[in-house]
């Protein structure tokens, strides 16, 4: 309804002040996007990756990421129904942890990773003298990444939850389902929007870690450590392949997953 | 087949939203559930659900103590003021949801019992206000519940809407005849329905009767005023046997006093009397006789009480008028009547039938 | 009212799973804060923060983030109230860009930020000849941090605008109060709570980032910069100082922020 | 001091809000805007309050065209049916809010009228639902608005409440006498309220009048319908002059034809009647005459149309009876009664004074 107000004329600045300071950050989030495209050459990419050190890297990123955004959604998930739907002592403190690790410098994340179950801690070396080593492995990355990128699909179940009507999770009951199903058939599907949101944030997250694996994980390499390694070896042009391959892996992956999550009823058909 | 509440009492933390409930509804039955917004009717429709597991107290639903039970095992449908249908599904996976074989026989049925058979295939946002009420019917009564929980289901409508779904719940009450529930702050719609009626006042029950034996006799000053427009006079009592009070210049014998045995003469008492139990009357004589009023007050004077009085005011509300008299003991009348009224400024006399008074402590 | 079921037998697998889960996100998060606290005595952080590079480094964060994060909420929360009472042609496309930044890698963002003003960028050799230069610079950090953080503000204002009843405004208006002196006085206070939050999370941001700053700016060093330098060169032992240091004022800042922005008749007392 | 629209048209797209709708409310009347849910009241307050700039017509002010003006210059106080009390000012605040002077006096004045001056300090979170009413009511008037627009303010209220609040709303409307439109869609509300009434139908005005007028002589089947209850009749046209229908057996001459010059003798017509204006009696007389009808009725044979029928609904509803009666003729029909009617299964003859009914072609 708001049409109605811009197409009046008589105090323009004060509508056209909140557009001018929004377009500038519009500016300046579009402007590197395009630059970085329009800069790069489809042959220089290709041979780019020839190596087998940057498609080792791109595996890495492959299998490590989606398996700490499973890991992420399948404890998130619940404890952001919690969050929702109980209220129990402690709860404040609960939620200040929730947001620990956004808050959290990643390097310093990693740091904290490192303290907890580095190789001489007595987890980190239990586990390596079984053959599990959690720092400098794929293990370790799922562990970086996880614990940087959990919170986002935390936070928004948590939200996507709350905007569910508690009454629906009763009348599931009444009908004569349980709790577990009626989670399943009532709340998931209607939260399902906002956790879809939340699993795509966090994918992108953890795909993209540098600062908590570079502490955790060093080697094997995922695709943002070698970027961070041969920038400074070999400078701007030698990364840009990796980083477009990083960034269209990571766009089509959101794009599916959001392609894939849309509720009958709930959306728009 | 039957829902049984003995002294059911909640807290919400030091806050007592029910207090010492205890009620019952036959098989078939059903009963109306009323009171004013924050009175614990949805504590109690929460507890009988089992969303809400009472501070004391217990719920018996067939005769079986079902407190500690979850609500997926009571066998209780429930249908809230806003609209729970589940928007993620259409209206035929919601009438599906709470049976166990996916029978369309029955799904058929509920969906023609409501008249929403060609609705089937839309989703709840497809449907008008009106249709979402009664698909949330058909869903709720699918499973053949023992009880059937009805939670303000008209409160968000239209008067016309309204009028109209109330006539079908109760359509669908007598067709299935499921012991009903019917909780509500709308003493219309409570009135219309229910066989029984329940009061509630801030969390204890105020009355339980028939409708019609609540409205004519009500047993406390608030069902007086809650159910229904009343009119509040104070008397003194002049005799106990039989009982008699003097308002003004008159004298009359109540037909009873409620809860005031123990009064002496003297007593200053409250006699409620309704707006359409007034009969106004435009000459400004003293006496009945020569007020005009009808034959069958005017061979009755010993049994009517007069006041004179000024009006003050004059509602045309199309149905009635709503006539404010200033009445000569200092207290504002309101008077209902279908017939032109005298005009503001004018001398009037009130009467008032001996059989239309409640007197209270 | 969610403890009556919490309260009852009979189903206590089901109530117990969400919690199990949950509970394992709650230790992944808390056990490395903890242990990171517990490794670090006092003596240690003292002579570790002694040297005047780690002191450079503090001082050039608390330099740039808070800018960051001044210029992030300047421009983003009137972003945030456009997206949240406006419809107008393109708006998906314009929410696309808002998120961009939270989805493109960090190290990613920095090389797009490079191929946009980096030095031999029109832009950059512009700023380059007149002083400004716009990589390797504190105004380089600045831009790499604002790129990064910038969303978290604009994506909660948003919300925060958007729960705020339409109606109140127009009650303002007609009140007699213009678009902006509504804005001023019942928007924004009443958005106030959503938007610290934001502030919050982007400053966090903006203080640990360290993936885009890397390929921007990597000197002068931030505090995450030099973090990551040193870990690679003298080991754990050496960063915790400048970790700890760099967490504590990050969590100093936030809880005073929080504890600033409290709205009476909102908030409970 | 005078509102007026001249024609106003609004569209949301493609979907039609209002239609060429022009009314004039004159200083200090109290107009009643009266029509269902999704009528398009809300839109014509939205374009009064200028936060909707109508697709076509003119708002006009105090006799100027400010169809183009912002809100802020319209002097136009708005109260919404829900609350839009700042959460984040005391009632205090809230009321000097739209002053330019922050004058103690006029704050006090205010909070006086709605006898609020104790809660001046309070949070809106602190005050009950009631309270928070009132508070919105001074703040509108606090600037001294040319048009006082009440948008549906008593919806979320219960009945008690709901009639106490609308008698504050006349006092305090009679105290300032500033110009109001009280938008609703609640016939009670309006008809006890209004001056004078604008039913909207669909976006359209259906009629416009006084309430009684409106009410005893509706000038279209919608505003009989929806202007309180209402019973349909199938009548044949048996006369033109004088207008004269039949129904059943009987053939009455009935005062007007609404909108029906060009109907021929033959044409069917529909006739309606309010159900507090069917007489009932019990015994299955064919006449009026032995049927027990009242004196004033019986004198007047001509003027009464009766119908035999069957009771087959009672429904008690305290203040009244509800009787539904099958009539010969097929149709059933609803009859309002104060004594007890006969029970279902009784026959019983209805008798319609030729003044109660309206023909519509």
């Amino acid at each position: 309804m708001n049409w109605t107000r811009d197409s009046r004329s008589g105090y323009s600045l004060e509508r056209l002040l909140p557009v001018l300071l929004g377009g500038l950050v519009l500016v300046y989030f579009a402007v590197p996007f395009l630059a970085f495209f329009t800069r790069t050459g489809v042959d220089g990419v290709v041979s780019g990756l020839s190596t087998p050190e940057a498609r080792r890297a791109i595996r890495n990123s492959l299998l490590t990421a989606p398996v700490s955004t499973a890991v992420a959604t399948l404890l998130g998930v619940p404890l952001g129904y919690l969050l929702a739907r109980s209220s129990f002592r402690g709860k404040r403190l609960v939620e200040a942890v929730v947001v620990l690790p956004l808050v959290v410098p990643p390097l310093v994340g990693g740091t904290m990773i490192l303290t907890a179950v580095g190789r001489f801690t007595p987890v980190g070396s239990a586990a390596y003298s079984v053959g599990v080593p959690l720092t400098d492995s794929l293990v370790g990355v799922v562990l970086a990444q996880t614990f940087v990128a959990a919170p986002f699909v935390i936070v928004t179940a948590r939200a996507g939850f709350g905007a569910v009507d508690e009454r629906l999770e009763q009348a599931s009951r009444s009908l004569g389902h349980g709790p577990l199903a009626t989670f399943w058939h009532v709340s998931l599907p209607l939260a399902g929007r906002a956790i879809l949101a939340g699993v795509v944030l966090t994918f992108a997250r953890a795909i993209g870690e540098f600062g908590a694996t570079r502490i955790v994980a060093y080697t094997p390499q995922t695709a943002p450590t070698r970027i961070g390694v041969e920038y400074r070896r070999a400078g701007i042009d030698a990364v840009v392949p990796l980083a477009l391959a990083l960034l269209v892996v990571t766009l089509v992956v959101l794009m599916t997953v959001l392609r894939l999550g849309q509720t009958p009823g709930v959306d728009p058909p | 087949m039957r829902l049984e509440l003995q002294g059911v009492s909640h807290r919400y933390g030091d806050e007592r939203a029910v207090e010492e409930v205890s009620l019952g509804v036959e098989a078939g039955e059903l009963v109306g559930l009323l009171g004013p917004s924050g009175c614990g009717k949805t504590t109690l429709v929460q507890a009988i659900a089992g969303h809400v597991r009472p501070t004391a107290g217990r719920v018996l639903l067939r005769g079986e103590d079902v407190t500690d039970d979850p609500p997926e095992t009571r066998s209780v449908g429930v249908v809230f003021q806003r609209s729970t249908l589940f928007p993620h599904m259409t209206v035929r996976e919601n009438v599906a949801y709470g049976l166990t074989r996916q029978g369309t026989d029955r799904i058929t049925a509920c969906l023609d019992l409501v008249a929403l058979d060609e609705q089937r295939a839309a989703y709840p946002a497809e449907l008008s206000g009106g249709q979402r009420r009664r698909a949330e019917l058909a869903r709720a009564l699918a499973p053949r519940p023992d009880i059937l929980l009805l939670d303000e289901p008209l409160s968000a409508l239209d008067r016309t809407l309204r009028d109209r779904l109330r006539d079908e719940i109760a359509r669908i009450q007598r067709e299935t005849g499921v012991t009903t529930l019917f909780v509500t702050h709308d003493q219309t719609d409570a009135m219309a329905l229910a066989d029984r009626l329940v009061i509630l006042e801030a969390g204890r029950i105020a009355g339980v009767d028939r409708p019609r034996e609540l409205y004519h006799s009500p047993p406390t000053r608030f069902v007086a005023s809650f159910l229904g427009r009343s009119n509040s006079l104070t008397a003194t009592v002049v005799g106990v046997d039989p009982p008699a009070v003097a308002l003004g210049d008159t004298r009359v014998t109540t037909p009873e006093l409620s809860g005031t045995e123990d009064l002496e003469p003297g007593a200053t008492v409250t006699c409620h009397v309704r707006p359409e139990h007034i009969v106004l009357s435009n000459t400004g004589g003293a006496t009945p006789a020569d007020t005009g009023f009808p034959d069958s007050l005017r061979n009755a004077e010993e049994k009517l009480l007069t006041l004179a009085g000024e009006v003050t005011r004059v509602t045309d509300v199309g149905h009635h008028y709503d006539v404010t008299v200033q009445s000569e003991t200092g207290t504002a009348l309101l008077v209902e009547t279908a017939t032109a009224p005298p005009p503001p400024g004018a001398s009037v006399t009130l009467g008032v039938a001996r059989d239309s008074l409640t007197v209270f402590d």
